[in-house]
């Protein structure tokens, strides 16, 4: 292909582009040519073409999300907000912390293990990108059946992948979620966060300003990995467009990642970089325009100095690649000896490809003929917006409508009916998964799994620390999304409160089908608007996130499934609250009242039954409840959330912990009981004689407070049902090996 | 007492390992793998990780890093040596220590707590420990299976250079449940499993692993 | 009694880590003659009897389904002697 | 321009896992000519000119000092067309 050049476009305004191939519409493409006043070249076709896809520009949620900044809590432990690689939380005693979530579903599907991989490896270049050492990293994960075929291909590759990369950074992995639904069926989520840590005066933005000052590439050299896989790969549903369109896959090195965050880091500390971008979707171009908008505008570049792995690619090429492990930043020149020195000192690949100039337009150059001239923020912040209509889809009324016809339980058939709960994928151990993740590195995991949520130190001294949960209930959300979204917030606020830890910040990864599907359009409308109302109600600012649309195979979109990561801090890691009891003559007690939830809940997913009504949100309570919960702390021996599968889960889960049984008495009807999953209760467990200071706060905070039982014995047992440990654990344990093993 | 931990590139437990050495008593150097100063350490210690990201071998890359060297040369003089891990990966990739550390049985990255007894309980690093101690301390790694021929194996058992075994189910596929094995005269020491991220329960499964960093500073001054 | 060798590689275009880091520390231990290093996987299979067409053909779909991911990888089989 | 093929194979006494997990997979998915499963690495190197003897020696040195280790592994070296 021979060499497309501005002048050559400016020449040949009736030339043919293949727009279309690329993914543009046409309205999209006369937009270029007027922004441009001619025909774009083939370099900045491509730029345009990636950085407009629904990927990269979030055309179809822009027009929504912008409710997380209009309905935004007052809050002043915001530091940076949406816009950024990530936002950033001021934890106390000068320490910023920054947290992302992020999606790479399709990739995962086509290659599990280099699809996960990569997924880790990209958020956490993010988390780094805005100058923390990231410390920690969690992975929320969704999967067909768990008896099909190809689960048993997805599963265990994505698994690898995230233990591969991440075990090989040396970031603790400390939680997630494994859910199986037939949705998900050739529609994996792989959603993947990181946290990471810095002083206040350490952060970086992604900003190429100070004409003259240089723009310096480093990391991995560039090959042709996943070239146009951002627009292909993250936009499209599969099965319309056949294998032929598939692009190669990425392959991670988290090696050469490890050794550019220790560079990275190294370089930071000395104060050598004016702004920094990470590469990932949409590679060059993505790093190149962004950094040039984010800066007064004027930035050259010379494509043909990036060093490339394939020395074959073209420059409309090397602008999509997305090959991994790649950083650029912008360094003032009396700075690049040092910053040079650094990189040769960790053996990293290091070029000057260019320079910020006074202008405004972003120009690239290939062997010294300008092939890119293009006034940066139109490419990378002033994409097309789409309204997309949306409206609420059918299957609502008639699923809100539907009568649940659930088995109830009574005493005799309880114990068979926990155990066989407590069996099914969805609430079985995990640890198959979790056990291939190391939690130990870095010296600091204070919770991991199974814990309600992940904790790691941050100061040795001090003894501050910070705890993330991620929660989702997609099939509260597929029966009401907007108090779906609500009361995923409200669950991992809570998550983070059961142990000690104040909910400060929220992070958001939002997995949904076609956005050209009017339903699934509603749901996303839904979802944000919830989000956003819920966020501004308990005061938690939203710091940042992701979209994943086309999670749909056909006509089958997934489960709405809003991925909600809450961010909380502690003051000393040694206070936090375990979820579970480590001795006999404990009493258990209940937090939270119990009404006939079942719609949407394990015991109707596992009934087959996905129809009712979702529960209303009361986020006043959960609030009321989060307050009783950290001032109680040192009240609690443990504390459990309740969520999925109900009372029947919280207890089997503390019991099965360390192996210390309960006696449990209710009064209820026993099925309502134990698997209802009416939101905001927790299950809490206290020395018997602070029973009258925890019944003065349940009166403060109007929190309904029961007791249940005590702790002690070698079995579950409630009322006359009794289940010994060792059958519920033996349940509970084997149904991943048996699956995976 | 100086202690040096090196740092290759894809080290990843150098912080923690420098920590427990300090929480013993003892101070931590960082030495670095391309330099082959070490600083007048007393005793070193080769960390866990990923060096070199595992790539080819484990430990087959590093063992050729300038610090080896000079590594090499001090402990077969009778220097303290501790690989942890992937250190310990290093340490037979070396031919400090025979045998070779391959794929885990179960083929997969496994990271939980495991009980191991102390074998001997008189080398350099072990010197604290009660004679039998079964503790807890964790055990991560992807290819932490050991493996000789019958001959070394036999001379290992024979020459009590077991240093410490896994107790209960194999989680690895180990000959003769080996978790760590020492150099004829003592102050060499591999282990699969990781004291250093139990020092202090809050972070650890157990505190049991301080003994190994306690143990040095004993055998130190006893000299 | 007879061996089928399957070998496996990364496509070209395909990052190649493993290869990267052995072709990075075969000069650094002296071994200059190396221009680029390729890292893959060799399965040898034992089968019994003779090898037939129709047994290499059955070969080839198992390293097809399982033995290489055609995604990323290629591979070939041969008879071994 | 030459390329160099060093094999490694895992010492046939040496437990090999992974040959053994794929020779279990394979029945299970309606293979059933293997006997059994070893699995091993495969270097290609890629080198400039012609391959000499000398330049063979020298590659065989490496093979055994880095590619293969010998107290567990074996290797073969050959030139491929
Ligand atoms: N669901 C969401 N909620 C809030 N912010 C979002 C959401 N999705 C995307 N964002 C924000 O939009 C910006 C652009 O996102 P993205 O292009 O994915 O960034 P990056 O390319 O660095 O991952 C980021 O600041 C991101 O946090
Ligand atoms: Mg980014």
């Amino acid at each position: 292909m021979a060499l497309d050049t501005v002048a050559i476009a400016e020449k040949t305004p009736n030339q043919e582009q293949p727009f279309a191939a690329l993914g543009l519409k046409n309205d999209e493409y006369q937009r270029i040519r007027e922004i441009l006043g001619r025909r774009p070249s083939s370099s900045e076709l491509a730029m345009y073409s990636v950085m407009w896809s629904e990927h990269c520009s979030y055309k179809s949620s822009k027009v929504h999300l912008k409710q997380f900044g209009e309905k935004a809590p007052h809050s002043d432990a915001l530091l940076v907000g949406i816009g950024e690689n990530a936002g950033v939380v001021d934890v106390g005693q000068g320490y910023a912390v920054t947290f992302k979530i992020e999606s790479h579903n399709h990739p995962s599907f086509i290659e599990p293990y280099q699809g996960a991989a990569t997924g880790i490896g990209g958020i956490v270049r993010d988390i780094l990108t805005m100058g923390a050492r990231p410390i920690a990293v969690m992975d929320p994960l969704r999967f067909g059946r768990a008896d099909a075929p190809d689960t048993r291909r997805v599963l265990p590759g994505i698994v690898a992948g995230i233990g591969g990369y991440g075990n090989c950074l040396g970031l603790p992995n400390i939680g997630g979620e494994i859910l199986f639904d037939e949705t998900y069926a050739g529609n994996p989520l792989v959603n993947a966060l990181c946290v990471g840590v810095m002083r206040h005066d350490q952060i970086k933005l992604a900003k190429a300003s100070g004409p003259g000052n240089l723009v310096v590439l480093f990391g991995a050299k560039t090959g042709g990995d996943g070239i146009g896989g951002v627009s292909v790969l993250a936009s499209e549903t599969f099965g319309s467009t056949g294998p032929a369109k598939r692009p190669s896959v990425q392959v991670g090195d988290p090696f050469t990642e490890k050794v550019l965050i220790e560079c990275s880091l190294e370089i930071f500390a000395e104060d050598l970089v004016v702004g920094i971008q990470d590469l990932g979707g949409a590679g060059l171009s993505c790093a190149t325009s962004e950094l040039a908008s984010g800066g007064s505008g004027g930035m050259q570049v010379a494509l043909d100095t990036v060093p490339l792995r394939d020395p074959s690619l073209s420059p409309e090429e090397i602008l999509m690649s997305e090959s991994q492990e790649r950083m650029c930043a912008i360094v003032e020149p009396g700075k690049i000896a040092r910053f040079l020195e650094i990189c040769k000192k960790w053996d990293v690949t290091v070029t000057v490809i260019g320079e910020v100039t006074d202008g405004d337009r972003l120009i690239i150059t290939w062997h010294g003929e300008v092939i890119v001239d293009v006034p940066p923020r139109t490419v990378a912040h002033e994409g097309p917006v789409y309204n997309r209509p949306f409206s609420e889809p059918a299957y609502i009324a008639r699923a809100n409508a539907q009568v649940l016809d659930l088995p109830m339980p009574d005493e005799s058939e309880i114990a068979a009916a926990i155990v066989k709960l407590m069996s099914s994928p969805n609430m079985a151990d995990k640890s198959w998964v979790t056990s291939q993740f190391d939690k130990y590195v870095q010296g600091n995991t204070i919770q991991s799994q199974p814990e309600d949520s992940g904790m790691v130190r941050i100061d040795e001294k001090t003894h501050l620390g910070v705890a993330i949960s991620t929660d989702a209930n997609a099939p509260w959300s597929y029966l009401n999304p907007y108090e779906g979204a609500k009361l995923a917030l409200a669950e991992a606020a809570r998550n983070i409160a059961t142990a000690g830890a104040k909910p400060l910040a929220v992070t958001n990864c939002l997995n949904f089908g076609s956005p050209e599907d009017p339903g699934v359009m509603w749901q996303f409308a839904e979802t944000v608007r919830g989000l956003a109302d819920g966020c501004l109600e308990m005061g938690l600012p939203v710091t940042g996130g992701n979209v994943s649309f086309y999670n749909q195979t056909g006509d089958v979109a997934i489960l709405p499934t809003p991925v909600i990561g809450v961010l909380g801090v502690i003051q000393d890691v040694r206070s936090r609250t375990p979820m579970s009891f480590d001795r006999a003559g404990i009493d258990l007690y209940l937090l939270g009242e119990t009404f006939a939830d079942f719609a949407g809940s394990q015991w109707a997913y596992m009934h087959e039954q996905r129809g009712g009504q979702s529960p209303q949100a009361d986020l006043q309570r959960e609030m009321r409840l989060i307050e009783l919960l950290l001032e109680c702390q040192k009240l609690f021996v443990a504390a459990h959330d309740l969520s999925q599968g109900g009372l029947a889960a919280t207890l089997s889960e503390m019991v099965l912990r360390n192996g210390i049984g309960a006696q449990i008495q209710l009064t209820q009807d026993l099925a309502t009981a134990l698997f209802s999953e009416t939101p905001g209760r927790v299950v809490v467990a206290i020395d018997p004689k602070n029973s009258v200071a925890l019944q003065e706060m349940s009166q403060k905070y109007q929190i309904v407070l029961t007791k249940i039982g005590v702790t002690g014995g070698e079995s579950l047992t409630i009322n006359n049902a009794v289940i010994s440990l060792t059958a519920l654990g033996d349940a509970f344990m084997s149904t991943f090996p048996k699956l995976f093993g | 007492m100086k202690v040096g931990v090196v740092t290759f590139p894809g080290s990843l437990d150098d912080h923690d390992a420098a920590r427990a050495v300090v929480a013993a008593g003892a101070q931590a150097i960082s030495l670095w793998h391309a330099d082959s100063d070490l600083k007048q350490v007393d005793a070193v210690i080769l960390p866990g990780g990923f060096s070199y990201g595992d790539y080819l071998r484990c430990g087959a890359i590093s063992r050729f890093a300038p610090v080896m060297g000079s590594v090499i040369e001090r402990a077969n003089s009778g220097m303290p040596l501790l690989g942890i891990c992937n250190g310990f990966q290093i340490l037979c990739e070396s031919h400090l220590l025979p045998g070779a550390l391959t794929r885990n049985e179960g083929l997969h990255f496994l990271c939980k707590p495991q009980k191991i007894s102390i074998e001997n309980n008189s080398t350099a690093w072990t010197n604290g420990f009660a004679e039998n101690a079964q503790i807890l301390i964790p055990l991560k790694n992807g290819e932490g299976s050991f493996q000789c021929d019958d001959a070394t194996l036999t001379q290992l058992e024979g020459e009590g250079r077991v240093v410490a075994r896994y107790l209960g189910v194999n989680p690895n596929g180990s000959r003769n449940l080996i978790a760590g094995i020492s150099n004829a005269r003592g102050n060499i020491v591999g282990l699969m499993p990781h004291p250093e991220h139990a020092i202090d329960s809050l972070t650890g499964p157990s505190a049991d692993g301080l003994p190994f960093f306690t143990s040095l500073l004993t055998s130190m001054v006893g000299r | 009694m007879a061996t089928i060798v399957v070998d496996v590689m990364l496509k070209p275009e395909i990052l190649d880590p493993q290869g990267q880091a052995v072709g990075a520390a075969l000069p650094r231990l002296g071994f200059t003659f190396a221009k680029s290093v390729r890292q893959g996987k060799r399965f040898e299979i034992e089968i019994d009897g003779e090898v037939t067409p129709a047994q290499l053909a059955e070969v080839s779909k198992a390293a097809e389904t399982l033995l290489a991911n055609p995604v990323i990888e290629t591979f070939t089989v041969r008879v071994e002697n």
